[in-house]
Parts: C-alpha cells; structure tokens; sequence
C-alpha cells in the first residue's frame, strides 16, 4: 500500500473538553464519573411529586407507566445485601427496581441521563442526588432526614439491599466468551428412540385464544396455512 | 376428507366448479388485456396490498407505554434469512428518532490513558474509512421470554419475533479504537452510549470489541432505519440485541465494567436461589419452525415443506434436526445457503401431513457441538423466572382440525 | 487546502467555530433530551426523511413511454449485495400490476408427450413444495448500454443500475418438471410466460431449466414486490434478467426455440458485419466502483474506502483487482464474504487522494478464470452497437476539484 | 423419507382442455400453434388505422411512442434474407423491427399476445393476420392485394428480409452454457506496467451535466462525497 500502512488513521479530530464534558455523563459503581454536589430526601420528595410521581405513583409503587421502583426489600436484605424475595420459594410476585439494583451508582446515572422520562437530561446534579435520596428512603435504606452526597454515597451502597445478589459465574459472561464460555445446560443429540415425557405440559388457554387479536388478519392470505379467524371457536 | 377452510382457501381445492375449467383461467383477468403502472411510479417500492397482514406488532399486556416497547416481526410469513429493514423487530427505551445526520457525532475517548487520542467524527467522516459488511442476526435476550413458565403467546411472531437478520455495513470498532490510540494491555471495557433520551448504555468486554463488533450505518443494502438506529449504531454480533447500541453517540473505554441500568436492573437473569446472572451476553444456539406454526390452520392433507431458522451467538449453524413426533424421532433438515457465523440459517424439511396430531420440533447444534435444549433442561437449571435467554426446542401441535398451537412437550 | 464543499459539508471540516465545541455536541438535540416515537407507529417501516434523494429514476429520453421503460437503482448510495426491494430496479414492458394472488394460476404444459402430467398449481399449493432461498444477482441484458460508444450518462445508476441482487426463496424449476413428468430426453427449451399485458415470453434452453432456474414467489425474506413479479416470477441465476418472466403464469416444454419479440427484435446483439447474435444469455463477469463514482464531487484530500460491487453469469466472483491510474497498476481488492455463485460481491480497497486528477477502474475475474476485458477490447469484436452485454472496465475520473466524472479510459 | 421419495409429486390439478386452449397462444417459427385463418392487407390497413396507427404512425413509422416498426429494408434484402443496412459501413440510423425480425411468426404472436399495446389479446384471429399483412406490405414483402393466412405464411417466411440474419455461434448462446460457453473477448489480468493508451477518449459534454437533472439531490446528503450541484457550472 503506497499510502501507508494505516493512511485513514488521522480521519476525525481531538474533541474540546468542553464537549467531552458534555457528553461524558456515566457514573460508575466506584463512582468514577459522579459530579460532586448533594441532595436531601427532603428535596427529593418535592423533585419526585412534581415530576416523577405521575408515573411511578407517589411511593414508586406504581404498576401503570411502568413496574415498581419500590417495595419487597426489608431490613434484613439491607444487613445481608441479598433480597430475600427473590428466591424462588418466597412466590413474591412482582420484582421492584429495589429489589434488583446492585448498585447505587446505576440508579443516580440512570436518572441522571434518562428522567424524568419525557424530559431527560433536565434535572439539576442536587435533583438526582435528591430523588436518588428519596427511593432509597422509600426503600428505608437511608433515614428521612438524609441528605445524599458524593461524600457519603459510598456508605450507602454497603446498605443496598441487593449490593450481593449478582453473580457472572456463568457462560455467557462475555469476557469468558473467547475462553471457555461453557454453557449450563446441555442436550444431546438424540435421533432416534428419543426419552420423551411426552404429554402436552401446557398450551395455550381457550379463553386466550383471541387474546392477540384476530390471528386471520395476521397471516398470509395465500400459501401453505391460514391464520386462525379468532372471532369464531376452533374448527371442528 | 379434504379439511375446506374459510374465506380465500376454496380456490385451492383439487376439484373445480365447472368442467370447462377455472374462471381465473378462462377469464382473462385485466392485467393480461390492459396496460399497468408506469416504471418508477414509486421511487421507493413497498409490498403488495395483499400482504398487509404481515407487520410488526406489540403483544398486548407486555409493556406498558409504547415508546418504551417491543413490536415483533412476523416471521410466521418471511422467507430466506434476510428479513425486510421494514419489519425489522423494533425495541425502544425511549422512542426512535429519525435524527438529521449531519448533526450526528461519534465521541471516542477514555481516561487514564486508555485511549491516547480521542476523537470526534461526523458522519462524512466514518464513511469514508474501511467498511465490512456482514450478514449477522440480531436477537433481543427477552425474545421467548414469554414461554419460561408456560404457553402464553399464540403465534411464532410473538414467541420468537424479537430475532432478525440483516446484511450490516459499517466500520469495525476495532479500526476505531486503533485510531484513537487504544491501550491494548490496559483497556478491559467498553461502553456504548446512544443519543436518544434513555441515552442507552451497554458494557462490551474487549474481548468482543476487538473482534467482530461493527459501528454500522447500512442495513440490507441502504442506510440504517430510523427504528433501527439511524443514522449509526454499533452491531455486536452473537450478543443480545441491547448490546446493539442506537443512535450511537459514544464509546468511552475504561477498566471496569458500568453497571448500567440495563446490566443490573434488566436483562439480569434471576436464578431460583434469587441470585441473578449479570452480564448474560450470548445469545445461545436457538431454531424455531416459521412454516407451520402456532395460530395457523393446514388446508388440508398431504406434503407440506417444514421451514424454519436456526442461529447460534457462539459460531455457525452446523445442523438442524425436526421431529414430527414430539421429539421421539428426529431427522436432519436440508440447510440453505450461506450459512454464516452468528445469522441465520434457513432450514427446509419434508413431510407428509396424515390429518393425525402432530408435533412439529426443531433443534439445532451450532459450530461447537452445542445442541438446542430443551425447556425442561433449562428450567431445572434456571428456573422459570430468568426471562432472558429462553432457546429451548418450541413445539407446535397440529391438531386433526389442521389448526397449529404452541405447546410445550419435552 | 481542503477543497470547501457547499450545503451539508462544513461540519465535516477539522476546524470548528467555536473553540469551546461544537453545538453538534454542546447544545443536546431534542432526541437527547425528549420522548421519542412509539413502537409500531410504523408498522411497515420506510427509509429515513433523509434518504429520500435514493431513489429509482428513469434515464430521460432512453425510452418513450414509462410502461414500456426502466427504472434504475441508485447503486451510487447502497452498500453490501442485498438491494432494498424497494429500490430493486425495473424493466416493465407493459407496466407493473399488483395482482389478487389468491386468482393468479401456473400452468405448465407440452405437447407431443414432452410432459405427461400437465397441471395448474394455485400459489397455496406452489408454496407448499419444497423450496429454496438463494442470493443472486439480476441484470438486465441492456445493463451499460448507453455506453458503448460514447460516455452518454452521468453516474454509476444510470451506466450499471439496470442490476440489482437479492435472496429468492422458490421452487426450482426442475422440481415442478418432474412433477409434471418430463420427457428429460425429449425436451430441449422451455418457454416462459407472464401474465402482464405484454404476456412476456422467453425460451429457456432445458439445460438451464432443469439446473439452477427458480420459480420464486420470496424475494429478500417477504413476497416478491408487485414490481417484481408478486406473486411469481421466474428466477434464471446469470442470465439477462429479460428471462426472469414476472407474473409468471406458464411454462410450456418443447423441443425447439421459440423466437418471441423479444428474442429476435429485442435482446440481439448487432455485430459490425450486420449479424445479430441471438439467445445471448450469460451475463459474464462485471464490476463496478460505486463509491466514488460519477457525478459525485469528493469532500476533501486524504483517505476514501474505494467500494463496488463484481458478479458474474458464469460462477464465484475470484478476484476483483481496483487501478487508480487509468490501468496502468492494478492492486488486489479485499472482498466481503458471503461470495456465492450469480450473486453481486462486495469488494473495497484503500485509497488515499492526494489531490490530483486519478482514473479508477475495478477489474473482476470470476471462477471460470474469464477476466472482465476493456471497452476497446469489446468493441474490437462487437462493434459499438450491439446494446446488450457491454460488461466493460468502468472508468471514473477524479479530477483537482473533486469532481468523479464518467470516462472512458483504456 | 417415511413418506416416500416425492411426497409432493402430487400437488395441482391437471388443466382442461379449454385452459389451455385459453392460455396456450404462443406460435413458434414452425408456425406450431399458429390459429388457422386469414387477413387482408386491406383489413389490416383498416384495423391498424383504428387501432395501432396512433401510436406508430399511419405507415408504422412513428418515432413517437416506440421506435418505427417499418423502414430500412430492401428488395434486396428480401432475396439475400439480410438487411443491408445493418452493415456497420451504411451508417444507417435506426433500426426498425423489420430490419431485425427473422420470422414472420414473431410478428404474429407479438401482436396477438401483447398489441393493441393498451388492449392486448383483443384483436380477432382475421385481424391479427390483417394486420402482420399490413406490415408486411409496408416493407414491401407482401403486395396489396395479399391475404395472409396460415396457409401461405410459410412462404411469406421465405421473403422475411432479415431471415438469415441472426447467429447464434457465441458464448453467450445458453445451450453452450453448461458445455463451452467460451468468451469472444478475453482481458488479461496484468497488475504492473500495463499497456495502456491512456488518454481520455470520451467523456460527458459539457451541455449535458444537467440532462439527468440536478444530481446533487440523486445523491446522499452525508457520507464521504456529495453530488454535482448541477443548477451551477463545475467547481475551480
Ligand atoms: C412520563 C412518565 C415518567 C416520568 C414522569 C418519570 N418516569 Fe421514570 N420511568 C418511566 C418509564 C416508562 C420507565 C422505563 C424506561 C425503560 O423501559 O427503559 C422509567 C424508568 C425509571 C427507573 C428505572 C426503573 C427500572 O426498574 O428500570 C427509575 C429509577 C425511574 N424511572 C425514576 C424516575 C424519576 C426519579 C423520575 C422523575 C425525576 C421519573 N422516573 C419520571 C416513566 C416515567
Ligand atoms: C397505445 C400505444 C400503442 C398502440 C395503440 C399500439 N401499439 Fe404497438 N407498441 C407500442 C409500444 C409502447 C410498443 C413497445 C412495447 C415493448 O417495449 O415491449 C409496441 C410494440 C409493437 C411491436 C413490436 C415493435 C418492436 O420493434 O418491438 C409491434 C409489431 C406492434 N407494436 C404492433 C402494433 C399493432 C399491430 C397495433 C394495433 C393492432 C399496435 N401495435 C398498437 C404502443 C402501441
Ligand atoms: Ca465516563
Ligand atoms: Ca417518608
Ligand atoms: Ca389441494
Ligand atoms: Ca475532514
Ligand atoms: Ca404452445
Ligand atoms: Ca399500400
Ligand atoms: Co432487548
Ligand atoms: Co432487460
């Protein structure tokens, strides 16, 4: 190659940190990227009434606009960092953001960029510090009269309720993927005489059946099969 | 018996009404003896209006606004293994845009050394340098999450519709990173970050960010769609679908991985002992018959062409295997070209319908030996309630009426 | 200095305004801070506002009327082999129709015992057969031909947009003549026909006809667009696209050629002795850069990703070589994979422009070892009007201010 | 295969007669499926003036719609069966259809398949054979007084002026396809110091960078080129 062995290597420019600045806005879970600043429960309750509450309904507890933030952490989760209704045997029905997140990092980032969800980018450095205040207040994790800050945010995260509950001891962690990568589960390739249970373990209820609407207008007018015409019982 | 159906199947029927023949043929239709549309009468070409059934929807109850939602590609009606840029499955965090491309940017940076030279690029600028183009599949970890526990979804559209295959065009990341002076030995991680308002962030070990990942602007032959990113996004091949980053606006590279919204709060996979598997990328070896599937009715006896499509994260589709019989019998399907590392693979199978029931499988084994589970192998390791990653065996039945339902049998 | 572009190009110049940034990045666009569209808002999606400059367009004065006409894909803007369908072009005889699929018959026949089980097949029962879904490229036998004797167009849709490439999913041809029971002995052509006005009709040597030729109703993973065909169309892999009769509606096995219009006033090749070539079938092996090419003005010095696209009628593409002197020094360029038999290859190759007038050619060599020649070595045994087939070495001039220009250079 | 070895081998029906009666219109060069019948030059005079005149000229030699039907030919050439002036050296402008058609069953079946061009397949057996006469007698292959009709066409055939006129000893003849093939040019596949003339032979005029319309808008707006902005004359 007469022009160099990388000849598009200087296509681009430096940005200014100006713009760098803008647009670097991630915070990580060793807090690498959080902007220094404050916010009290207090002033998060008032950012959250005005303008996170007519979704997440006034405690978070809100199903409608999307699932709970808050809700199924107790006490002893936040001593253990482990959410004791995750297990399968605690049949708790609903898995709340509070329930999930492990770190506290994610939910000042995540609200940082992202909420109020039809004006993200629009809340001041003490707002997210505030409204982050107040779901963990929600979720008992800091007291009423807490006021969250970059100086004390580490603290906290030893109190979230779900700070142990990830594993990445699996095969599909990417960074295994070029390594072992080995999967969990394993069929064989059987072709004949197959074991089989057999019977039909589940399907779909007949009340469900027009559940997604009329199936007919969802198929091909032609070819091999039509849709099912929901609008009338199966066919005999 | 022959099994007569409803509106527009009569004409397939063996026998016709009159001796002379059919009227289709007798009767030469207008556009045999008139003259039709003019070349170019559409710049931009769109499917007949006999093939309107055929588009993206939401499952109801799924989600619970729109813009932040999934809309599912009718593979019950595609072909082949590129689907349509126009019912490509859509998922949106926060709405899609149809951004002015001359206003995109794409910042490159990381601290600590990580990155020596960071840069900025415009669109003019990243299509000048050089371009891969790649048919891979793109498969959001939620598709079939419906189906862990039980049936709950009627057609292969809402079952697997949240998979899509596409012929990707783009600069790799690794040509970026090298520009920007990447640290080889010290950058361990990267992060995608899109210019919507949820500003998505995903974490993309190196490992993959060196290898096959591409920062994309074409899409089946044109530019990108606006639902699908436009005008740039990062492609991770093989890796759930969010990986996929949107309306991409940068790539900081860093040590440690993010934790972002979307790698501790979703597409996190919760065991029964109430641990969750995080970062739970691959997306495993997985196939599913398209033709015939649930929510269709058979016209009636006789052959019928199983098809279907097979894919696999980790490499390329080796085989694939149907059953008709619930999975007590299995015969290898014909494969059709090309096959391709981390895109579908379109499988093609004969069979001879008997108006019993019957159970329809398929199961594939990818490049490295991997076989397609099933759903009870998979539930007694990880429960009913990890959502993501579902790729066991689906099975349709097809009852003696013709009509096919999605059952689960193992 | 860097050449200064007008509308749309200043925000590709290295120098900003402002020294603080950019307002691209320091002032965030209302899809950054915002609600976006729903999913399924759209549910066939559409390219972006921004592409709308991509489009079919007709050559102006090439032909009278635009039923009788051609549109061109503007290859100048795709990437990868898979065309949009939407952009595929068109070549109408009588113009396009969108036909009731559910009324639209085959009938395959032949007398003299030539096929013993005559039948008619609806679309329900053609696309229950076995089926196959393949790449492959479409050309039309007047692809270039305005170029035969002089430059005569300015850019790459209108010298080389007469093809396109796409995946068709359909049964071969082969599999319905042994269904109808062909004499494979006895038969020597088939006859094609389409049920347009114009009934188009095209004789197709059996050896073709019981090899690769597809009966196609699936084009790139949906049905066939009505501008191609829908519901059915002939697919003849690496013939002029003229065979590929759209609306197919018959197939007749004979034992001699039929001579229709179109195959002794229309697709004959003139010689300079007064001869016409007839039956010119193979499309033999072609490239073209597309990225730049004419009519394009270059944005600046320094690197560009050369890119094109190479097929051949006879096999795999082997090679593609790329000059940026006129001929005169050839390089290897890098092909993109899949490369599969009657299919468009993508290929690129770096280039850096240093500013001063450069000629670009590509030059593809295909499986059979055959070598795409010059225009002057066409012309030498072909003359300059025998309109079909100019697979020439396509030569565009970079000239000191930017602009590609199409020329001719050998 | 359980189902045994073409388990499809049965779709379809087979046709009736009449379908393919209805279907079946293609004539070939021996005059195989030519309908029995006649027409005059002078009924075809008449129908091509009602019918087909408006679009290729009251003696087929419009350049309007299509390219002319009629025109170039000579008493010569319908002896020797080769057009004359499809020689290189006459310089001849257009070609028109009977300059290059070699059989009269061409015309026959085109017409009656695909002519009048907004309302094919309506012409009446006597018309069709009227109206190839027509033709055929404005080439001067036919008199006036000259009654086509499948009894004579043979003949006729043997007056077609470009009959001899076609070849098919090339490459690209599609029987050859799977045996020989082979190509009538061949490139070499030189990569240093290729023969070469070198200079620019031909390139678009000046007066018609415009003729494809304004190029700037058939071109992307982004991306590493522009179009010509042809509404202005080129850049210095
Ligand atoms: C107009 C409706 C709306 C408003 C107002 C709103 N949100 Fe949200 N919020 C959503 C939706 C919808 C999502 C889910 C987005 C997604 O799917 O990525 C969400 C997600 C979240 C999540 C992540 C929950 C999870 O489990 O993924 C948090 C935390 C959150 N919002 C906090 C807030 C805060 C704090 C505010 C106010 C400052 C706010 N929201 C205002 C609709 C809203
Ligand atoms: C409304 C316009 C129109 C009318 C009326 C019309 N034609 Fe045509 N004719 C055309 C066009 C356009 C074509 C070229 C079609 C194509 O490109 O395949 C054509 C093609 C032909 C050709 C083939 C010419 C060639 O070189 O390919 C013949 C022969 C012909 N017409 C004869 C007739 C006769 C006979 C009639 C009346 C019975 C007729 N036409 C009426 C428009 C017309
Ligand atoms: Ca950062
Ligand atoms: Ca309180
Ligand atoms: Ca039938
Ligand atoms: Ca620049
Ligand atoms: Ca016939
Ligand atoms: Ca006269
Ligand atoms: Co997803
Ligand atoms: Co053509």
């Amino acid at each position: 190659n007469p022009a160099g062995d990388k000849p598009w290597a200087n296509m681009g420019r430096a940005p200014t940190p100006a713009e760098i600045k803008a647009w670097d806005i991630d915070v990580r879970p060793d807090f690498k990227g959080l902007p220094k600043g404050s916010g009290s429960v207090k002033h998060g309750e008032e950012v959250w009434i005005a303008k996170c509450a007519s979704c997440h309904g006034e405690f978070g507890e809100s199903n409608e606009v999307f699932t709970p933030i808050v809700g199924g952490t107790t006490k002893k989760d936040i001593e253990t960092g482990r959410v004791a209704n995750l297990h399968v045997d605690k049949y708790f029905p609903q898995r709340t953001t509070l329930m999930k997140v492990s770190t506290v990092s994610t939910l000042w980032d995540y609200i940082n960029r992202a909420m109020p969800w039809n004006a993200p980018k629009s809340l001041s450095v003490e707002d997210v510090y505030g409204v982050v205040a107040y779901i963990l207040h929600l979720g008992d994790i800091v007291p009423e009269d807490f006021v969250l800050s970059d100086q004390n945010i580490a603290e906290v995260q030893k109190r979230m309720p779900n700070r142990n509950g990830m594993t990445t001891d699996h095969g599909l962690w990417l960074p295994n993927y070029a390594f072992s990568g080995k999967p969990d589960v394993k069929n064989t390739r059987c072709m004949n005489n197959c074991p089989v249970e057999g019977d039909i373990k589940s399907m779909l209820p007949e009340n469900m059946r027009d559940a997604h609407g009329n199936l007919f207008e969802q198929q091909r007018l032609i070819g091999p099969m039509r849709g099912w015409d929901t609008t009338k019982p199966p066919r005999k | 018996k022959a099994l007569a159906m409803g509106a527009g199947a009569a004409a397939a029927g063996k026998a016709m009404a009159a001796p002379e023949g059919e009227d289709a043929i007798l009767k030469l239709p207008e556009h045999t003896t008139g003259l039709g549309q003019p070349v170019a009468a559409r710049g931009y070409g769109m499917p007949s209006k006999w093939e309107s059934n055929l588009q993206r929807r939401e499952s109801p109850g799924l989600t619970r606004v729109s813009q932040a939602s999934v809309s599912f590609t009718p593979l019950q009606g595609l072909f082949g293994i590129i689907t349509p840029s126009g019912l490509h499955f859509e998922r949106h965090h926060q709405g899609w845009w149809d951004i002015d491309p001359s206003k995109h940017r794409l910042m490159i940076h990381g601290d600590d050394g990580l990155i020596k030279r960071p840069r900025v690029f415009t669109m003019d600028e990243l299509m000048r340098l050089p371009s891969v183009s790649r048919i891979h599949f793109l498969e959001c970890g939620a598709n079939t999450a419906m189906e862990w526990a039980n049936v709950a979804v009627p057609t292969v559209q809402y079952t697997h519709g949240m998979s899509s295959c596409s012929e990707w065009t783009g600069v790799l990341l690794s040509t970026l990173l090298d520009m920007c002076g990447i640290d080889r030995k010290r950058a361990k991680y990267v992060l995608a970050e899109g210019a919507d308002g949820s500003s998505m962030t995903r974490t993309i070990p190196i490992e993959l960010a060196l290898d096959d990942v591409i920062v994309a602007w074409g899409q089946n032959g044109e530019m990108l769609r606006p639902e699908n990113g436009y005008p740039l996004r990062l492609i991770v091949p093989g890796v759930q679908a969010v990986s996929s980053v949107k309306y991409l606006r940068r790539i900081e590279v860093g040590d440690k991985p993010w934790n972002t919204k979307d790698e501790t709060i979703h597409y996190i996979d919760l065991l029964p002992n109430g641990l969750h598997r995080q970062y739970s990328g691959i997306q495993e070896c997985k196939s599913v018959i398209t033709t015939p599937s649930g929510g269709q009715t058979l016209l009636d006896r006789g052959y019928y062409n199983i098809s279907g499509l097979a894919w696999s994260g980790r490499g390329t589709i080796k085989a694939v295997d149907v059953s008709v019989d619930g999975g007590r019998t299995w015969r290898p399907a014909r494969l059709e070209k090309p096959i391709l590392p981390k895109a579908f693979t379109r499988f093609n199978f004969d069979w001879v319908w008997d108006g019993k029931p019957a159970i329809l499988q398929s199961r594939a084994i990818d490049s490295t030996g991997y076989v397609q589970p099933k759903i009870n192998q998979l539930r007694a390791v990880r429960g009913t309630r990890s959502i993501y990653h579902n790729n066991a065996i689906q099975s349709w039945l097809v009852s003696e009426n013709g009509e096919v339902s999605n059952v689960q049998v193992y």
